[in-house]
């Protein structure tokens, strides 16, 4: 299991829905308190550096920054909708939402008076046209009439990953100036979580959007911040003078800060030094694989850690599909991830940063449950790998996986060689570059021969939050219902759809539980529903769990007012996510 | 005329790894004034290194004793940078290969004005005029042409005689010759060995040209050193030399050179036997395997210089025409 | 002087190497050719010593090497031993290298210094197939002791650990090993002191004697050539000047290129000293050599003639070549 | 005639054997080369720690630890038992690309340099071409290409590490046969060559005996240099994250290691230091011999 | 005259090695197992391949490519990176990553040199002196820590543990100079300890030989000072094989940064080189792989043909 890539998956930012708001605030609430207890006046101005673990490969909607990269694309694109610390929605670009008793029409409201940094005006219209390109409606529109490579000239390059997660949207109607109303296919409680999203929510303004020779390389949004350049490693954004969020407690113009430089520090060592010593001012760090820096900081009296909640579930893919691969035996699964020392794993790779798993998600998400989950036992996994040989004849249990090329990436790869070696168990990992490894993971269109997926095992973090809906596309069958009636579930349904379920397993009943949780009208029903998906996917080893951690973010003491400018009053957006936190209310005190 | 150069008793010895190397043993050679003298002998006899320790210019591995005189003053024991006052202006030097004793990446013009302006203070014009008529001096046609050229684009013959006119650019009192012709042919020779003699004689400057020919060393000197394994074994005139040679390695040398009346398919006469190992201290006379006179007497002990009378001076126990 | 001509050739002669207008030139770049040997023309007869003497740039080496065909003349004919080398395939030519053998100016280059003696002699044994070990072996030391020197004390022994005249004899006893009907020796005493030199001249001619040989013996110094051959050949920029016995050339010397490099060989005698009274200057270029007689630009006697016509060897006295207009009268 | 038999047998100067002493880094430039040849013919004979097991109980512990000497890493494996390791890795890579390296260049080199004419020409043309891409450059792109793993067969450790080599061998051809054509040039003037072929020696026995055997010292002496600069691209290349896969050389170690220096500086010490003495001596045994070789020449 | 002609024919050969040399990379790229546009965007639908085909001109066969390529090369097209759905203009991404590689090779050489120069003269002269034997091992030793680890010390403890400058980073010397100097201090001196080591030992052995030399004597023997011999006659000389290394060095040390660029995170040409390779960007990998070897070649000849020009011994070889 290679948990870099989990941080470094540039894969499928997910959404999330509070259906049922269980989780806790950030136990490190407090933490962030610290800053409080050092009251200064905001000021304006000043420039602030900080440091990422991403790269930068384009601001369209086939780009797909990874975690603390989307930090830096956050501060120029924003989304509908923000989660708060309660779990609950608060409307960013959209004032707020109503859904009809049958869950299949959801209108919603958006605030009147914002601009684009271009001066376009963002509406209702701007909305549609922003769904309409991320679903691949516009992009079927065109294909239809004038052939697909018109519609890739059309588009840009890729679709964006975001079609999946939309796939259950029929249409989209602007209804005046500041109301767009969705029509789903199949009843859905946790549609919102379509419109907040790491990265697949964000609005970006038309303008952007029709010129593909710009799309990527000249991001337009509402944000606080405007992007002035960007190579692959940085990022630099100046304040938005005509933002339009006021902070709701002082009233003060947001943003304070007039520059903001967004550093990749591929390596921690270097992240960590250089904001130990004040070189950059904050620095985010993950949780999976970098616990060593982030307790060293901790010991930094002049640093402030920021940690999101523990809700990053990276999983173990056991691929069914692929020609060859061994997993289209249930014995095989069951060997391998039963061979899986999750506690030495924690102490060892994590530095005792994750918390070791009991289930596919952990304890916050709704999906949550530890039935059918496989416990670690290599007398087991040796039974299974013996029946797995006597089931199939092959003379020994052998499988491959990918893993990119950072020292820590190859250093789980060899723990996890070691490991599955101890149950007799062959595995052989292969390292290519991080966005190889997803482009061949997530493959639309594979030659003749080979498979969707390339990879027999990968290990990737799919899994995150307190809901569903990020979640879902990944352990369906497919992305698009079979009974579907999306225009694009035709054409899509074969490549785009089917690319995000990496285990291409065949159970339509995991599709069964999870489609009714979702049409469920009671919070109660749906955790049932929902639970008993998760149990099916543990007992029938579709898929395995390590651990799962948080994300963390450290400041100097120079910066003020991070997490403290909530978008409306008593509705505080989420301290710190995998994609980092709010910079409009941070202000520099010196 | 009076004592220009005094050598008493010098001999340079060369750190080398295999032990001390001696080069030169215990010479003695005193030079006057517009005198020149022809220091002879084979590779390995230490020719060379006498004229560069005469000079001062040995490499740091070699150590040399003995007392110098020159013009009266004792210079052997001076620091080097009052040697170096004396040179280019007192004693000058022109070397064996006219193809690296140029330096190749600066003109003509530049190193022969050189000593000129940094010896003498002369400013560059006075520096150029000086220049084309030290050309013109040594015959080269085209002086100012020749000023802004580099080494590689002359001939070996037109090398030497630029590097004779640096040599005299300063009028030294004494010229050191090391090998000037070996490089060059026969009829280029015979032309540059004019042009020293006729120098010399213009400015009354001394030379010691230094030699394996015999031949060269004949017609050009006033008087003669053989040397032969770091020794000076014979010294005198140079007709004294030729008509009375007491040595038996000049002998031997003289008769192996052939000649134009040497009837054809005859036998040249030859020298036997190699050089003794400069780094071993043997006994006797160093001659003494190779010498077809040889007498017991002259494997023991080492032959002191004798006095023939005449400025005639050898190392033998039983010299050619015996004893005076 | 310094023309073309065949008039010298003795084709009734019992001769073992016939040299026709032997061309040989370097490309240096573009447009740079090096006229190194222009239209020679000589013989060898068997038993003789043919002296090649000039200065340096004269071709005389050239000559030898293009002989040997190594590398192969531009145009002209070598005829050795009736076959016409210029024209023989590869392997036809191999097969005549046992009969002509060469030596070389520099004696520490001409062995390969990883060899011992005993491997340098037995190489052209071995070639050729003469023998076997034994036999080889036995060879080996008939030629050591041939050029004097010990086979006991030098066959393990490499070339760095002899003194030059060790080493130029061991390439005699190299280019003896086949049993050659000819050498050629290009300079081989230049690189050699005095005392030395005489010792290796000696057994040059002691080896002629004992095998036979027909030598070509290259020089500059025409007192070494004096003491060695039986013919002489003096060239200049690539072209003959004059041929003659040894004693008839400096006795009665008719080319005044001949007289400036008799008149320049230093004497050891006080009495006589060398003279550059006949000759000024240096040889051009022999990239761009000067029309008609290529000696004219520094001879005392050139005449416009000299410029128009290239004179051809004729005649002077029995056995007396000489290419000049103008030949000194006594 | 007065010369007397055997005349020049008697002068032949006794052989001066020059005193063999040894410089002092000579031995220890010997010493290290045979610990790390040893232990990488020998090290897994040798008792001690699985160099690929992460000891959960030891994580991170600091050298001369009882059970583990040289300390483990952060991520618990035993520090020596990956330098025995990665000495066979690095060593074995280096050794392989620099002798197979250096034998195709050598023979391209000697040939080219002893026929001239158009094949020189070319030969040199492409050595120029490849010595054109900078060392790691070409290495980086040969492996990205050579390595490249489609989905029905993925580049196992077994193929990378045999593409790694390739690279570096790739990498040394050129430089290598630079030398062996500059050395050829050189000795194929010497006039024993033209001796010899004027006695009908074929090319092939003077390429042979004459040329491979003189030419040889040069390139041993560049051959020594060679070995510590592959060394230093592999670390490199380990270092970029391409190198021998599974982390198993001295720079994958190292590289590893990087980012715990901090907190477990020893993990970068000791593969840099192993490096570096393996490196400084091969540069030691490069420069001797061709101090040697000067020395000889000159006596030549 | 001739010079011009030297020049052109230099200008020829140039073109010839730098237009194979890309040759073979591309042939290299098409070595590839499968499409290369899969290798370029591995996750596109197969219609966006073939744009991408039809764009690069990877459809037209190995020729076809590779004349698309070089054309659009010579009109300023450096091709694009692909990745991840967009894409961006190389010519946009060589504008950012060029300047700091620049500074970078441009520091190491100054400081290599103004090192090398003095130490390798003094040491030369005095050939195996106390300070010439300590030099010399100082330098053996420097010259074989590889970059990547004395890179990753000096960082550990002039930047971890001292503090004294930051560990990462590059800034414009025009916007901020102050803090470029301090962050062009650790990378410029990982990559000058082995440059410094190879100069002053090139320089050193050159100097000693030329010491050796007739002509020093010769100069020597005119009686000027040691100071004026050793300047003027010595070192004149012995610069150019220094010169001529370190000119070939500048090409060469566009590739030698990676190592220092990644460990330092400077945006600089060889970061994007390894970026694009690891990315398997190939049509950006072969454009900045081509502009390396052209910057190597351009300067290899232009040096070449400048001590052609000024340095007389190379005339005399040619004659």
């Amino acid at each position: 299991m290679t948990q870099s890539q989990i941080t470094r998956s540039r894969v499928m930012r997910r959404i999330g829905v509070a259906v049922a708001a269980t989780i806790a605030i950030s136990t490190l609430a407090s933490t962030g308190s610290q800053a409080a207890s050092n009251p200064s006046a905001p000021k304006y101005g000043g420039e602030v550096k900080v440091g990422i673990f991403d790269t930068f490969p384009g601001f369209c909607v086939g780009n797909n920054p990874a975690n603390s990269a989307l930090m830096a694309t956050r501060t120029v694109y924003e989304t509908l909708f923000e989660k708060t610390r309660g779990n609950d929605f608060v409307g960013l670009l959209a004032k707020s939402a109503s859904v009809s008793a049958d869950l299949k029409t959801w209108t919603v409201e958006l605030r009147p008076g914002i601009k684009f940094h271009n001066g376009e005006a963002f509406n209702a219209a701007a909305a549609v046209t922003n769904f309409m390109n991320s679903s691949g409606m516009n992009f079927l529109g065109v294909a239809a009439t004038k052939g697909p490579a018109a519609a890739t000239a059309a588009y840009g390059h890729t679709l964006g990953t975001a079609v999946p997660f939309q796939s259950n949207v029929l249409k989209a109607t602007a209804v005046g100036e500041t109301t767009v109303v969705y029509s789903l296919d199949r009843p859905q409680n946790d549609f919102l979580g379509t419109l907040y999203a790491s990265g697949r929510g964000f609005v970006r303004a038309p303008a952007q959007l029709i010129d593909k020779t710009t799309c990527s390389g000249t991001p337009i949004g509402t944000g606080p911040f405007k992007a002035v350049s960007f190579t692959t490693d940085e990022m630099i954004v100046a304040k938005n003078a005509e933002y339009w969020r006021k902070d709701p407690v002082t009233g003060n113009k947001l943003p304070y800060i007039d520059k903001i430089t967004f550093t990749n520090i591929k390596e921690s060592s270097s992240r960590q030094a250089a904001v130990q010593r004040g070189a950059i001012d904050a620095a985010m760090f993950s949780g999976a694989s970098e616990g060593q820096y982030i307790q060293a900081l901790r010991k930094q009296k002049q640093l402030v850690e920021y940690k999101s909640p523990a809700e990053y579930y990276p999983s173990l893919w056991l691929n069914q599909g692929k020609p060859g691969s061994p997993f289209k035996s249930k014995n095989a699964r069951l060997a391998v991830l039963s061979c899986i020392d999750r506690v030495n794993w924690v102490k060892t790779r994590t530095k005792g940063e994750g918390v070791v798993s009991k289930s596919l998600v952990g304890p916050n998400n709704i999906m949550y449950t530890t039935s059918g989950f496989q416990k670690y036992s290599v007398e087991e996994a040796k039974k299974y790998v013996e029946a797995y040989k006597a089931e199939t004849g092959a003379t020994e249990l052998a499988f491959a996986g990918p893993t990119d090329t950072s020292s820590v990436s190859v250093g789980n790869a060899k723990f996890f060689q070691t490991m599955m070696a101890k149950c007799g168990i062959k595995y052989d990992f292969v390292t290519e570059e991080g966005a190889v490894i997803i482009g061949k993971a997530f493959n639309p269109s594979p030659a003749a021969g080979s498979h969707y997926n390339a990879y027999d095992s990968i290990a990737i973090l799919l899994f995150e939050g307190t809901d569903t809906t990020f979640n879902l596309p990944f352990v369906l069958t497919n992305g698009f219902a079979s009974t579907s009636k999306n225009p694009l579930a035709g054409i899509f349904r074969t490549s785009i759809g089917s690319i995000l379920g990496l285990n291409h397993h065949s159970n339509t009943d995991v599709d069964k539980l999870f489609y009714e949780g979702q049409a469920a009208q009671s919070k109660a029903l749906a955790a049932s529903k929902y639970k008993a998906g998760t149990a099916l996917l543990q007992t029938e080893a579709i898929m395995g769990a390590t651990f799962y951690f948080s994300y963390e973010l450290f400041a100097g003491k120079s910066l003020g007012g991070i997490g403290k400018t909530p978008i409306e009053l008593k509705k505080t957006q989420r301290l710190m996510t995998n994609w980092g936190i709010d910079w409009a209310g941070v202000y520099k005190t010196k | 005329m009076s004592s220009l150069l005094k050598i008493d008793g010098m001999s340079v010895t060369f750190a080398t790894p295999r032990g001390n190397l001696r080069a030169v043993n215990d010479v003695t050679i005193e030079l006057l004034q517009g005198e020149s003298l022809g220091v002879v002998g084979e590779s390995g006899s230490g020719k060379t290194v006498l004229s560069r320790a005469t000079m001062g210019l040995l490499p740091g591995t070699a150590t040399r004793t003995g007392t110098i005189t020159y013009n009266g003053k004792v210079i052997s024991e001076l620091p080097k940078d009052e040697v170096r006052e004396l040179w280019g202006t007192g004693m000058a030097m022109i070397f064996q290969d006219p193809m690296t004793a140029l330096n190749p990446v600066r003109r003509i013009g530049s190193q022969l004005t050189e000593s000129l302006t940094v010896r003498l203070g002369m400013d560059k014009k006075a520096a150029k005029l000086k220049a084309i008529e030290l050309l013109k001096r040594v015959r080269i046609p085209d002086p100012e042409s020749m000023l802004r050229k580099f080494p590689y684009q002359l001939s070996g013959g037109m090398r030497q005689r630029i590097m004779i006119a640096i040599a005299v650019s300063c009028e030294p009192e004494l010229l050191f010759a090391d090998e000037p012709t070996t490089a060059l042919d026969v009829t280029v020779q015979a032309q540059v060995l004019d042009l020293i003699t006729e120098l010399r004689k213009e400015s009354n400057m001394a030379m010691i040209l230094v030699t394996h020919d015999l031949g060269v060393v004949a017609g050009h000197t006033d008087k003669i050193a053989v040397m032969y394994a770091g020794d000076v074994v014979e010294y005198a005139p140079t007709r004294q030399l030729f008509s009375n040679m007491k040595m038996p390695y000049t002998e031997a040398l003289l008769k192996s050179i052939p000649r134009l009346e040497t009837p054809t398919g005859s036998r040249l006469p030859v020298i036997e036997g190699r050089l003794p190992d400069p780094t071993k201290n043997e006994p006797g006379c160093p001659f003494a395997n190779r010498c077809p006179y040889v007498q017991d007497k002259c494997r023991a002990e080492k032959p002191p210089l004798k006095d023939a009378g005449n400025n005639h001076f050898y190392r033998c126990w039983f010299p050619i025409g015996g004893e005076k | 002087m310094a023309g073309s001509g065949k008039a010298h050739m003795r084709p009734d002669g019992d001769t073992v190497l016939t040299v026709e207008d032997l061309t040989v030139e370097f490309k240096l770049g573009k447009d740079k050719i090096v006229k190194a040997v222009s239209g020679v023309s000589f013989d060898l007869v068997r038993g003789e010593t043919l002296a090649v003497v000039g200065e340096s740039g004269c071709g005389k080496s050239t000559l030898g090497k293009a002989i040997l065909q190594l590398p192969k003349p531009n145009s002209g004919s070598v005829n050795f031993l009736s076959t016409e080398l210029t024209t023989l395939g590869k392997k036809e030519l191999r097969d005549m290298r046992p009969a002509m053998q060469m030596i070389f100016q520099d004696p520490v280059s001409s062995l390969d210094p990883r060899l011992p003696v005993s491997e340098v002699l037995a190489e052209p044994l071995r070639v050729w197939k003469r023998g076997n070990q034994v036999e080889i072996d036995a060879k080996i030391d008939e030629l050591l002791n041939a050029v004097n020197l010990d086979p006991k004390v030098v066959r393990d022994r490499r070339s760095y650990e002899f003194s030059g005249g060790q080493c130029q004899r061991i390439s005699i006893a190299r280019a003896l090993a086949l049993d050659p009907t000819m050498i050629i020796c290009d300079e081989p005493v230049s690189a050699l002191d005095v005392s030395v030199q005489a010792q290796i001249l000696n057994l040059l001619q002691d080896m002629k004697d004992r095998y036979g040989l027909t030598l070509m013996f290259i020089s500059h110094d025409l007192a070494v050539v004096k003491a060695v051959s039986t013919r002489v050949m003096v060239m200049y920029l690539g072209k003959v000047c004059e041929v003659a016995p040894p004693d008839e050339l400096y006795q009665n010397t008719k080319h005044h290129y001949t007289r400036a490099l008799v008149a320049s060989v230093p004497i050891p005698d006080p009495e006589r000293p060398i003279s550059s009274g006949f000759i000024q200057g240096e040889p051009p270029s022999p990239m761009n050599p000067p029309s008609g007689c290529r000696f004219r630009t520094r001879c005392p006697a050139a005449s416009e003639k000299c410029a128009a016509e290239e004179p051809q060897l004729r005649e002077v006295a029995v056995g007396h070549f000489v290419a000049c207009h103008h030949p000194i009268e006594e | 005639m007065s010369s007397t038999e055997q005349i020049a047998t008697t002068d032949i100067a006794p052989v001066q054997k020059a005193r063999k002493k040894r410089p002092f880094g000579f031995y220890l430039a010997g010493f290290w080369v045979a610990l790390i040849l040893f232990l990488a013919v020998f090290g897994d004979f040798l008792p001690g720690p699985q160099w690929d097991e992460s000891f959960y109980d030891s994580l991170g512990v600091a050298p001369f630890h009882q059970s583990h000497i040289l300390g483990t890493t952060l991520d618990g494996y035993d520090m020596y038992s990956g330098l025995v390791h990665g000495a066979r890795l690095s060593v074995f890579v280096a050794l392989v690309a620099v002798i197979v390296g250096g034998a195709i260049g050598t023979v391209i080199g000697v040939a080219s340099a002893y026929f001239r004419g158009k094949i020189d020409v070319v030969i040199t043309m492409a050595f120029n071409i490849m010595l054109s891409i900078p060392n790691l450059v070409l290495s980086l792109a040969l492996i990205s290409v050579l390595a490249y793993s489609d989905e029905n067969n993925p580049a196992s450790t077994t193929r990378r590490v045999g593409v790694l080599m390739l690279s570096l061998t790739i990498v040394i051809i050129p430089i290598l046969g630079r030398i062996a054509r500059g050395a050829t040039l050189q000795w194929s003037s010497r006039e024993f060559v033209l001796a010899s072929k004027s006695m009908g020696t074929t090319n092939f026995t003077i390429i042979r005996k004459h040329i491979l055997p003189n030419v040889a010292p040069a390139i041993l002496a560049i051959g020594f240099l060679a070995i510590g600069s592959v060394i230093i691209v592999e670390g490199s290349l380990a270092v970029l994250g391409i190198g021998v896969p599974g982390g198993g050389s001295w720079g994958s170690m190292l590289a590893n290691g990087r980012g715990n220096i901090a907190f477990s500086p020893w993990e970068v010490y000791l593969p840099a230091g192993a490096i570096a003495l393996t490196v400084i001596s091969c540069n030691w045994f490069g420069d001797y011999v061709r101090k040697a070789l000067d020395q000889r020449e000159s006596k030549i | 005259m001739e010079t011009i002609r030297m020049i052109f024919k230099r200008i020829v050969l140039l073109s010839t090695v730098v237009v194979i040399a890309t040759f073979l990379l591309s042939l290299l790229m098409r070595l590839l197992p499968g499409d290369p546009a899969a290798v370029l965007v591995p996750n596109a639908p197969e219609e966006l391949r073939a744009l991408i085909r039809e764009e690069t001109g990877l459809s037209k066969g190995i020729f076809g490519y590779y004349w698309q390529w070089l054309s659009g090369m010579l009109q300023g097209d450096f091709g694009k990176y692909y990745l991840n759905g967009g894409y961006r203009p190389v010519s946009e991404v060589l504008k950012k990553c060029l300047p700091p590689s620049l500074f970078l090779i441009l520091y190491a050489q100054i400081v290599a040199l103004a090192l090398s120069i003095p130490l390798g003269l003094i040491s030369a002269y005095k050939e195996n002196s106390r300070f010439d034997r300590i030099t010399s091992s100082v330098l053996f030793t420097a010259v074989s820590i590889p970059a990547f680890a004395s890179g990753i010390i000096l960082s550990l403890i002039f930047a971890v543990q001292l503090g004294w400058v930051d560990p990462i980073g590059y800034e414009s010397p025009f916007g901020n100079p102050v803090e470029h100097f301090k962050l062009m201090i650790l990378p410029v001196t990982s990559l000058a300890i082995g440059l410094t080591s190879s100069y002053t030992r090139l320089l050193r052995t050159d100097v000693i030989a030329t010491l050796k030399e007739d002509y020093v004597t010769m100069a020597a023997s005119k009686g000027i000072s040691n100071k004026r011999v050793l300047w003027k006659h010595v070192f004149r000389p012995s610069s150019t094989t220094l010169l001529t290394s370190a000119a070939l060095n500048m090409g060469g040390l566009i590739g030698g940064t990676i190592i220092v660029e990644i460990i330092f995170v400077i945006p600089g040409i060889g970061y994007e080189i390894a970026y694009s390779i690891g990315a398997r960007q190939i049509v950006a990998m072969q454009t900045l792989i081509a502009l390396v070897s052209f910057a190597y070649v351009f300067f290899n000849s232009t040096v070449d043909l400048i001590t052609n020009i000024t340095d007389p011994r190379t005339r005399e070889r040619r004659v």
